[in-house]
């Protein structure tokens, strides 16, 4: 479904990644994890069009997207929960989730989506006229992900959806992330949590400084003595 | 007397009651963890202990030369004059200035160097400079920093912000120091590192320690009682064994196995 | 110490070097009438975009009233000098204007340092706006709208020169000490700067006084030196002029300020046959500098004596700190 | 009692003219935190454009309205994309420079153009005076007045709920997230330009007819009074701009009805100084401490 | 330095500094257009001394210090033989030192403050002259006009308190006005809106407005003041004297306004006629007051040449001095021995946006 071909990325003179290849297939979690800046967050933002790649592919469904706006990226299906949640401040629950449908005119369909939401956060509903920045992280983080799921999308991109959250929310919002895979919708997951991260994940990608070091199922890589040093504590 | 008091403290936002009727004592020496759900109130906890908002209601002492002293309605810099020192949930580094200047800066107040004589570089000035230089490599040597002196403080990986603002903290030379979510966004093995280095400062440095985190591998391991909040109010508080065990914080932030 | 002193020594023979420049220069008549008017615009601009870049650009405070404190440096020495027409006279008038100044400073930056941004840019501004029409209210001593003429020219441009030098020095050592460090935190981060134990307001307030204090020495040095000064000299549009300096070098880059006000001296000669045109040129370059340099000549960045003279050694003395 | 009233009608009917300026202000300020300083010279394009339109190209006052409204969108649209839009990532105080920059060239085209001297206004619409209880309001008076608070409803009304309005506030709090939404940061940030250059426009024309007087340099001063009235009112709040123009246009008229004319000024900056120190962010700003 | 314009010997230098940007760039452009005007005619009759004109121009920005910048230029760099400009009195002020240290004559066309053309110990500046009047003359003027030709007793003075213009002749007026003087009200140079302060002399018991100040301002105030139902003669000065006070009140409400000027443009004396149909023809609009003495200026200048026989600048400055009978646009005159015009006004009187009438008056 998603195909990155040799991508590198530069912020200005910085190399952030350092020709990539990974792919995701259709219907299957897969996660990155790797070192606080290794570029995980970088290579999300390509794929969204939020940072142009320098050179290297990126394959939507075979088609290449690395040219195309973020809009169209949008429009084609891939939907990104951003590091740090980026929430609209200022702007109600609802209108944050209506947000995330800008680019659909079916309101019908988007109102059984915004009820498809509610049910899967029951806690957004009881919130909904409330003002986002006034919300706990917790909340911040299904309005996010809320968001991101009111266009529709084939592709979910996650950078970090449990940081700085509470043990028992984080257990949720794993929770969630399986339940909308099994309903279709395929992941792209970032995590420092790699535990959890790699439980749940069908393949996974280990990154370092900018370049692909391991690559395997999710209990491969758990099992792996690499991994458990560097990223497991043991 | 305990070092830090705080009792029935409060804070309001309009309708919202982030902080209610907490109580809380600090001794000499403690490393003490604050847990809670998100949005419980730790953060602002903090913050009304460091003095950046003001509480509705309440009382916080702390033993000032052997006095007790309130913290209310004192300003943050007074309040880190008088020993308390803390870093930030998002990272607040002065981050165009480099690792040393922000070591410098937190030791301004310390080592009085007036205007006047800067101005004149009197001496006394060269002096001081000399000495604050000095103290400010050896704090950065501590902490593995020393290679990076003259890095922006913005260019350093994550890890190291981290540290460096405990560093900067340490800098005020305070007698409480708070640490918000310092293994935020860490992976496991960096949060391993993180604790050891948590450790070694509580020893090194003889102070008391207040620590927020979500990480509990981290909390469980380094704190020797664990106060929890929960919308705002004090939920529980003991040792790790029996916070882990406790029925209405597994219910309300460890969650079920 | 070594170090200290070699850098110092550096500075001094640079400075030297250029008075002895601009001596020759007049001697030899390269620099006539017409060049030293220029040369003199540069000084004073010079000294009043150094001391906005103090506020701005290190204690990251916005001001748009440094037109304010200029004009009373300038009623000041105007005053007074026309009393005494002396270079002591002169000298009084600057010094009343600088301590006049600093106490405005002190009495409105107390209340109004709290503000923030774009809130503290509007108080700035009605706070010279204010003192604008305070002096165009003070007929018997200024004349209100007509100003004042015939002010004595007793600043020729060493006693200018000198006055830059002091004021240059002040500025330089403030911002590379430890006071001058706190004062660059607060533009960092003030909520951490708090944290680290630093008294912002005292410092916003140091930075503000020192500013509004070489602008009342840059002030007196213009009264003297144009011999007329009105209120309308003094309004929001100068402030505007000093700030686009102080950006047009680099916001905390006091090298950038005066390099900025050399370059922008020299630009308005080569502009002035252009005639109405002049205005036009000017801000379609002032659209494009911006444009493409976004962070001023020197962004941040000062330029250093020893970094020209051994760019090896460049790391190490900045490392000392001292005055670059 | 009457003249007080009297003088109440005058300061709304001044206020309102800096309120029409200052929601242009405030809504360019409210989604790229620019202070557009060449507002008040669009403004003054705008009355320009009105001019031509109705002495060179015979329009009657509604067209030339809407020709004005439509030609300052354009010249909004164009400033930003050449001039602000390569400036979005640097610090705020560079961008102010290049609005004065615009700012400057806008005056100085304008006199290089036409030249620099005072024209009258055509008087297309007759000005009726309107007696009541021995109080006088004029026609035009109503009608800036009543302008002022219809756009202002309606440009609350198109940011709190239309599509683009709710575009235009999440680029404002995060441009990155609204790209992510698929909304074309670009394109809403033009029609925020185009839509304030717009109200600058109209405001031109208004007060072009209403004092009937125009001049190159005549966007300077009420458009700075503008600038101080929205950062009165709260910069970024619309109702706030409204509020922070009447505020300033009644001191103003009631400190020089009651003999202040000398010192309206003085005392307007004082009051406003006054103020801001109670109220930090302004007469509806919300005063939200940082959270850390 | 003596020969202003050695090296080129044939061609004339003058310098032109006129506001032709900035806050009051709508005089100083009026100002340096005829100048221009002038030059262009003179070269077109063959010059002076059988030399033609080289005239060097430039813009001071409205501003003092770019004044003494460029005046400083035209007299030592360029080495002009005369200077003719600025507009405004700060700008001659600030231009002044330069001028004198290097001995160039300066001519202002609009300059109206009386210690314009002194020094502070009231010693006349050397190199300094002006073709307008001084404020203190058109002041004591409308005084007496007011008293004896409106046979009025109580003034209310609406000033433009950021103009020394307005100023200077508020002061002179007071000083010669008899009558009482019911209230005193002000505004600067930037307001439009005027109702506050109409509004509070509306119901004053007054018999005339006496309103020093530019025509850009006048005319809204004439218009506000007449449309709130104030209809007590105005009276003001020279600032008056442009078409678009007319257009700016709105014709029908210019009633009862008078002013002083230094020709009536109705005047169907072919010197004036020919001046103003020359300058339509040439900016296509019509000239103001401050057209007419700049354009007289250069005329001034010219014949102060003809009449040395070089283009020296100290021969220039002694002609101007003893310069006899210049028959202008603005009227004929000569220079007082404070370098001050000697001529006598004209009070216009405008009646339904018509003159019907002017009265000579000579203070
Ligand atoms: N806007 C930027 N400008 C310059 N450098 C950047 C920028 N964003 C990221 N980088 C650099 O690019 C590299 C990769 O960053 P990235 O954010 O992709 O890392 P990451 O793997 O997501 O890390 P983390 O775990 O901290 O989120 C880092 O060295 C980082 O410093
Ligand atoms: N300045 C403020 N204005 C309004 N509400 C605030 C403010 N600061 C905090 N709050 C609210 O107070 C509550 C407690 O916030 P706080 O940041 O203290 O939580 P926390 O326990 O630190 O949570 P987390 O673990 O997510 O950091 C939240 O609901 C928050 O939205
Ligand atoms: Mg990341
Ligand atoms: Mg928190």
């Amino acid at each position: 479904m998603l195909t990155v071909k040799d991508l590198s990325v530069y912020y200005g003179v910085i190399q952030a990644t350092k020709e990539i290849n990974f792919e995701v297939n259709e219907g299957e979690i897969v996660s990155l994890i790797g070192a606080n800046g290794a570029g995980k967050s970088t290579v999300l933002k390509a794929i969204s069009g939020l940072h142009r790649p320098k050179s290297g592919e990126i394959l939507f469904k075979d088609r290449p997207i690395h040219k195309d706006t973020t809009r169209k990226i949008v429009q084609l299906g891939i939907s990104q929960v951003p590091e740090g949640r980026h929430v609209f401040k200022g702007m109600t629950v609802i209108e944050n989730l209506e947000m995330g449908a800008f680019l659909r005119k079916d309101k019908n369909e988007i109102q059984k989506d915004l009820k498809m939401v509610f049910d899967r956060f029951p806690i957004l509903e009881e919130r909904k006229k409330q003002d986002t920045a006034t919300l706990s992280g917790g909340e911040q983080q299904m309005v996010a992900m809320g968001r991101a799921l009111m266009s529709r999308p084939k592709l979910l991109l996650l950078d970090e959806p449990s940081m700085g959250l509470a043990p028992i929310f984080i257990k949720e919002i794993f929770n969630i992330i399986k339940m909308i895979n099994t309903q279709g919708t395929t992941v792209l997951l970032i995590e420092q949590n790699a535990k959890v991260a790699l439980e749940i994940a069908n393949r996974g990608y280990v990154l370092e400084t900018g370049k692909v070091v391991q690559t395997g199922t999710g209990k491969e890589l758990l099992a792996s003595d690499e991994v458990q040093k560097a990223y497991l504590g043991g | 007397m305990s070092l830090l008091e705080v009792k029935q403290l409060t804070k309001n936002f309009g309708g919202l009651s982030a902080v209610s009727m907490v109580n809380m004592e600090l001794g000499d020496n403690e490393l003490v963890g604050l847990i809670g759900p998100n949005g419980a109130g730790k953060t602002t906890l903090f913050n009304l202990l460091t003095g950046v908002y003001e509480p509705t209601e309440g009382v916080i002492d702390l033993e000032v030369d052997g006095e007790k002293t309130s913290l209310i309605k004192q300003k943050t810099y007074n309040i880190t004059a008088m020993g308390l020192g803390r870093t930030f949930q998002n990272i607040r580094l002065f981050k165009d200035l480099t690792v040393l200047e922000n070591v410098l800066i937190g030791m301004h107040e310390k080592n009085k160097v007036g205007t006047i004589a800067s101005i004149f570089r009197t001496p006394q000035y060269y002096a001081a400079e000399e000495s604050m230089r000095k103290e400010a490599l050896e704090l950065l040597k501590l902490f593995n920093l020393e290679t990076k002196v003259e890095e922006l403080a913005k260019n350093l990986p994550y890890g190291e912000q981290r540290r460096l603002e405990i560093v900067r903290a340490l800098a005020t030379k305070p007698k409480i120091l708070f640490l918000d979510e310092p293994a935020a966004g860490m992976n496991p093995q960096e949060t391993a590192n993180l604790t050891s280095l948590i450790r070694q400062v509580h020893k090194d440095f003889k102070l008391t320690i207040l620590l927020i985190e979500h990480d509990m591998s981290l909390v469980m391991d380094v704190c020797e009682r664990i106060y929890v909040l929960e919308y705002g109010r004090m939920i529980a508080h003991g040792s790790p064994e029996e916070i882990k065990n406790n029925e209405a914080v597994i219910k309300a932030y460890l969650g079920g196995e | 110490m070594k170090q200290f002193n070699k850098k110092n020594l550096g500075w001094l023979i640079f400075i030297a070097a250029i008075y002895i420049l601009i001596q020759l220069g007049t001697s030899l008549g390269i620099i006539n009438a017409f060049y030293e008017i220029t040369l003199m615009t540069i000084l004073i601009n010079v000294i009043l975009a150094t001391g906005l870049n103090l506020i701005i650009g290190f204690s990251g405070q916005f001001s748009l009233g440094h037109a304010g404190f200029m004009a009373i440096g300038a009623y000041c020495t105007g005053i007074v000098s026309i009393k005494y027409p002396t270079v002591l006279g002169l000298i009084g008038g600057i010094l009343l204007g600088i301590i006049i100044a600093s106490l405005v400073a002190l009495l409105v930056g107390i209340p109004t340092l709290r503000l923030k941004g774009d809130y503290l840019a509007i108080a700035t501004l009605g706070v010279a706006e204010i003192i604008r029409i305070v002096i165009l209210n003070m007929n018997d001593l200024t004349n209100g709208a007509a100003g004042l003429s015939g002010i004595p020219f007793i600043a020729n441009w060493q006693i200018t020169f000198a006055f830059i030098v002091i004021s240059l020095i002040v500025i330089m050592n403030y911002i590379k000490s430890s006071p001058g460090r706190a004062t660059i935190s607060i533009r960092e981060d003030e909520i951490a700067a708090e944290s680290m134990g630093i008294n912002t307001t005292k410092y916003k307030i140091i930075a503000f006084v020192l500013g509004a204090a070489s602008a009342a020495i840059a002030g007196g040095l213009h009264a003297s030196y144009f011999s007329v000064i009105r209120p309308s000299d003094f309004t929001f549009m100068k402030s505007v002029d000093i700030l686009i300096i102080v950006v047009f070098g680099g916001l905390g880059s006091m090298t950038g300020s005066v390099v900025a006000a050399i370059v922008l001296g020299i630009l308005n000669i080569y502009l002035q046959p252009f005639g109405q045109l002049r205005m036009i040129i000017y801000s379609v370059a002032l659209v494009a500098i911006m444009v493409f340099k976004p962070s001023g000549l020197l962004g941040t960045k000062e330029f250093t004596i020893s970094g020209l003279l051994d760019r090896k050694n460049k790391k190490s003395s900045v490392k000392e700190g001292e005055a670059e | 009692m009457e003249a007080f009233l009297q003088q109440l009608i005058n300061g709304l009917s001044l206020g309102s003219i800096y309120a029409l300026i200052a929601l242009g202000y405030t809504m360019v300020y409210g989604i790229i935190k620019l202070i557009n300083f060449a507002h008040g010279d669009i403004y003054m394009v705008g009355a320009f454009v009105g001019y031509t339109a109705i002495n060179s190209l015979h329009l009657s006052f509604f067209p030339a309205l809407i020709l004005s409204m439509v030609f300052c969108a354009v010249l909004g649209v164009a400033i930003e994309r050449i001039a602000y839009k390569p400036l979005r990532n640097a610090t705020r105080v560079a961008a102010l420079i290049t609005a004065i920059g615009m700012s400057y060239l806008l005056q100085n085209g304008m006199i290089y153009l036409v030249g620099s001297e005072t024209r009258a206004f055509p008087q297309v619409i007759k000005n009726k005076i309107y007696e009541f209880m021995g109080l006088q309001v004029s026609q035009t008076q109503i009608l800036i007045f009543a302008t002022t608070i219809i756009l202002m409803l309606a440009l609350q009304l198109i940011v709190q709920k239309t599509k683009m309005g709710k575009a235009m506030r999440a680029v404002s709090t995060d441009a990155d997230a609204a790209r992510l939404m698929g909304i074309n940061v670009d394109n809403v940030i033009s029609f925020t330009f185009a839509l304030g250059s717009s109200l600058a426009g109209a405001a031109g024309v208004l007060v072009g007819l209403y004092y009937n007087s125009i001049e190159p340099m005549m966007g300077y001063a009420p458009g700075l009074k503008a600038f101080i009235a929205a950062v009165l009112g709260g910069i970024g709040i619309i109702p706030g701009a409204m509020f922070g123009g009447f505020t300033i246009g009644i001191i103003e008229t009631l400190v020089s009805g009651y003999g202040g004319s000398l010192i309206k000024d003085a005392v307007v900056y004082l009051i406003l100084i006054v103020i801001l120190i109670f109220k930090p962010s302004g007469l509806l700003g919300k005063n939200v401490k940082e959270k850390v | 330095s003596t020969t202003g314009s050695g090296s080129d010997t044939d061609k004339i230098k003058i310098g032109s500094m006129f506001e032709k940007t900035g806050e009051v760039s709508a005089y100083g452009t009026a100002e340096a257009n005829a100048v221009n005007l002038a030059v262009k005619e003179i070269n077109e009759n063959g010059g002076i001394l059988d030399k033609e004109i080289d005239l060097i121009e430039y813009d001071t920005k409205s501003d003092n210090t770019e004044a003494a910048s460029v005046a400083t230029k035209l007299a030592t760099q360029d080495e002009v033989a005369v200077i003719v400009g600025p507009a405004t009195t700060g700008a001659v002020k600030a231009s002044t030192p330069a001028v004198t240290r290097a001995g160039v004559s300066l001519v202002t066309p609009s300059g109206t403050d009386d210690s314009l053309t002194l020094d502070e110990n009231g010693n006349v500046q050397p190199n300094i002259f002006r073709t307008s009047f001084q404020d203190s003359f058109q002041g004591i003027a409308l005084a007496e006009f007011a008293t004896n030709e409106l046979d009025a007793e109580k003034a209310v003075i609406i000033g433009d308190s950021s103009s020394d213009y307005a100023l200077g002749l508020t002061k002179a007026f007071k000083g010669a006005f008899e009558g009482e003087i019911v209230a005193e009200e002000n505004f600067t140079a930037d307001d439009t809106d005027f109702n506050a302060i109409l509004t509070r002399i509306k119901d004053l018991d007054f018999e005339f407005i006496y309103l020093p100040g530019y025509y850009n301002q006048a005319g809204l105030i004439i218009k506000q003041a007449r449309e709130m139902g104030i209809t007590q003669p105005i009276l003001g000065a020279d600032g008056f004297g442009n078409q678009a006070l007319l257009e700016l009140a709105g014709v029908d409400n210019v009633d009862n306004v008078y002013y002083s000027a230094h020709y009536s443009p109705n005047s169907d004396d072919s010197q004036v006629t020919d001046f103003i149909a020359a300058y339509k023809e040439e900016y296509d609009v019509e000239p103001d007051m401050f057209a007419a003495l700049a354009y007289d200026t250069v005329y001034l200048v010219a014949q102060a040449i003809e009449e040395s026989g070089e283009a020296s600048t100290d021969s220039i400055t002694k002609a101007l001095e003893d310069i006899a009978e210049f028959d202008g646009v603005t009227g004929t005159f000569s220079f007082d021995e404070d370098h001050n015009p000697v001529k006598s006004t004209l009070v216009i009187e405008l009646q339904d946006g018509v003159e019907v009438g002017n009265t000579e008056v000579t203070p």
